[in-house]
């Protein structure tokens, strides 16, 4: 089982690898946002992976806590870049 | 973990949307800190890194703009300089202790008491909460009062518009509609939210959690609520003045737990006398202090959340 | 238990490949819109998947309402947060490029 | 045994990365950016020195006898909290840098200021 887990552990490290990717090159700015939430839904799963791998499944918290996070952070850049690209817009005309 | 910490530093490569790439590196190190068994740090740096300092930066940007210009100096002397200190210290950590040796010097000193001793004297399973609350009282105590001077700075630096005047088209042209989805969800999540937030804070003693991260997250409720339905709502929700109130009450919570136990006769923020028996007294203790950190933590990062944003609203 | 151990141990492995295509999905994808479908699509399965696996190690127990609750919030947050982003790009006026195959038949 | 050094030299490509960013770029976010990155890899140096192979998280929990060091970890807790208290701050100093000037390059910001000081 702990093979299993260690199997779905890499799994996720490499999703997240590509995830960073597509964030480091993206070439519009919600290109970035997508791998950022991508990124970050990973990470709860990993760490609830993780939690159970090391046997001290105690700290799913934590991985609720970056999922509403995740979702937080998502909101804020997405309310932001709009704001932004109205104050592009509007310095423009 | 080795192979996510290269990765977090290519990142730094980009110059573009690097905000967004702030917040990724925040995950990743807060990742980093899960392996390294720190599981309250992980839970602030979480917060803290991912979700609130990249919002106030977000906040900053819609201000400032976000383009960089080009330097025009030449990037070659920084990165001379860099070379060679980073040379130094890479020649400095030869000498260092190796990673995980129980042998270290920091692991020889006051840890060992706190590890064997603390759930006994305090009687809280959470070590760290122990330590902060209890043995290194003091220095938590100026970190809170720390966190309020940047509150009374940002304020007095920036200050927070009761009522933003928002021009007209953009509330009611057609590109401007609120998220009906958003709201209905986050209608949905912030009492969630708030019942979590306080889950940490008075689980705090037990689990991973605390004062500082309850009062994060419970900050991060109402920055959400803001975010899906506007500032005037959000400062409605929560005025200034009770911004104000609560960010010094806090600090007094604090303070005055410390008061109360030299005047029942022990040091300065000594709980053992604050109830019959001192690990009540202790327990006691750290509880009212926690909530005192949630409730400072809590309202300077709104107040610093709201001050930001109606400055980005008002710079348009 | 075996059972259980087999049954949480598929499942871990297609909530894995089903991250991985996700993932191969967004890096490989034309264009933006394409992109979320790979990734949002997957995502809630293979997040169930993960969880569903770990519940099976839990038991019942307070880990177990915990991981409920994190599928839950992920079920809730992760296509809300999709449809925000793609309302917000198509606003801002990013359309999908009508992506039509060469006339050589190779990838462009 | 070099391998055992491993996380020191993390650390120091991170520090030397916000080092870089600090001096080398004349924007004043990234520059907080920078700063910001600088203080992670003080986070994360802390913490590794904290940790103890085989230990685990220095929660009190059944069957466990080894834990890492608590002690660090409060001090970097704390510090966290501290540093986006002090990044707002800078933050919202710049955001008054940009009314007073326009501008958030701190070559910009240096030529106003000559020119207004040759003006004066």
């Amino acid at each position: 089982m702990t093979a299993m887990l260690a199997v779905a552990t890499i799994a996720l490290l490499a999703v997240m690898l590509m995830a960073l990717i597509r964030a480091l090159s993206g070439p519009t700015v919600f290109d970035r946002i997508l791998a950022v939430n991508m990124f970050g839904t990973k990470t709860v799963l990993l760490i609830a992976v993780y939690g159970f791998l090391t046997g001290r499944p105690d700290f799913l918290d934590l991985s609720i806590f970056y999922a509403l996070i995740n979702f937080i952070g998502v909101i804020a850049v997405l309310k932001f870049v709009e704001r932004v690209g109205e104050n592009d817009e509007a310095e423009k005309s | 973990m080795l192979s996510m910490t290269a990765i977090a530093v290519v990142r730094l490569r980009s110059l573009f949307g690097v905000v967004m790439l702030f917040g990724i590196y925040s995950l990743l190190s807060a990742l980093i800190f899960v392996v390294l068994d720190a599981i309250d740090v992980a839970f602030t740096e979480a917060a803290v890194g991912a979700g609130v300092s990249t919002v106030f930066m977000l906040a900053t940007l819609v201000s400032t703009g976000r383009e960089e210009k080009p330097s025009r100096y030449s990037p070659l002397l920084p990165l001379g300089v860099v070379v060679v200190t980073g040379a130094a210290l890479v020649w400095g950590t030869l000498d260092m202790p190796h990673f995980g040796d129980p042998g270290n010097p920091v692991h020889v000193h006051v840890a060992d008491r706190y590890v064997q001793v603390s759930p006994t004297e305090v009687g809280i399973p959470n070590m760290v909460t122990s330590v902060l609350a209890s043995y290194r009282g003091y220095d938590t105590m100026g970190e809170v009062i720390v966190i309020f001077t940047a509150l009374v700075g940002v304020l007095s630096l920036l200050t927070i518009r009761g009522h933003v005047t928002v021009p007209r088209h953009r509330t009611t042209g057609p590109d401007s509609r609120p998220y009906p989805v958003l709201q209905v969800m986050a209608m949905l999540l912030i009492p969630f939210i708030l019942v979590f937030a306080l889950y940490v804070q008075f689980h705090g003693d037990f689990g991973p959690g605390g004062g500082f991260q309850a009062g994060v997250i419970f900050a991060s409720a109402i920055i959400l609520y803001a975010l899906t339905f506007g500032l005037n709502d959000a400062v409605a929700l929560v005025p200034v003045w009770l911004i104000r109130v609560l960010a010094a009450a806090g600090v007094l919570i604090y303070g005055g737990t410390g008061v109360v136990s030299m005047l029942r006769g022990a040091n300065y923020l000594d709980y053992d006398v604050l109830a019959h028996d001192p690990v009540h007294g202790q327990h006691y203790g750290i509880l009212i202090i926690e909530l005192g950190v949630g409730i400072t933590v809590a309202t300077v990062m709104i107040g610093i959340f709201f001050a930001f944003v109606s400055r980005a609203e008002g710079s348009r | 238990m075996l059972v259980i151990d087999i049954v949480s141990g598929l499942l871990l492995l297609a909530g894995s490949i089903l991250g991985l295509s996700g993932a191969w999905g967004l890096l490989k994808f034309p264009d933006f819109y394409a992109r979320v479908h790979a990734a949002s699509i997957t995502d809630t399965l293979c997040a169930a998947c993960f969880v569903a696996a770990l519940m099976l190690q839990a038991s019942f127990s307070l880990v177990a309402v915990k991981l409920l609750m994190v599928l839950l919030l992920l079920w809730l947050t992760s296509p809300t947060s999709g449809h925000a982003l793609v309302k917000a790009a198509h606003r801002s006026g990013l359309r999908a490029v009508t992506w039509t195959p060469p006339a050589d038949g190779g990838r462009s | 045994m070099v391998f055992s050094l491993f996380n020191y030299w993390v650390v120091i490509v991170l520090m030397m990365a916000g080092f870089y960013t600090v001096i080398a770029s004349g924007n004043l976010v990234k520059k907080i950016v920078g700063l910001n990155i600088f203080q992670t890899s003080v986070f994360i140096m802390y913490i590794s020195v904290g940790k103890v192979i085989g230990g685990t998280a220095p929660i009190v929990a059944a069957n466990t006898e080894l834990y890492s060091n608590p002690l660090p970890h409060v001090l970097i807790l704390t510090a966290i909290v501290v540093g986006v208290a002090t990044t707002a701050l800078g933050l919202s100093l710049i955001m008054r840098i940009r009314q007073a000037y326009g501008t958030v390059e701190e070559s910009e910001i240096l030529d106003i200021s000559t020119r207004e000081d040759e003006a004066g």
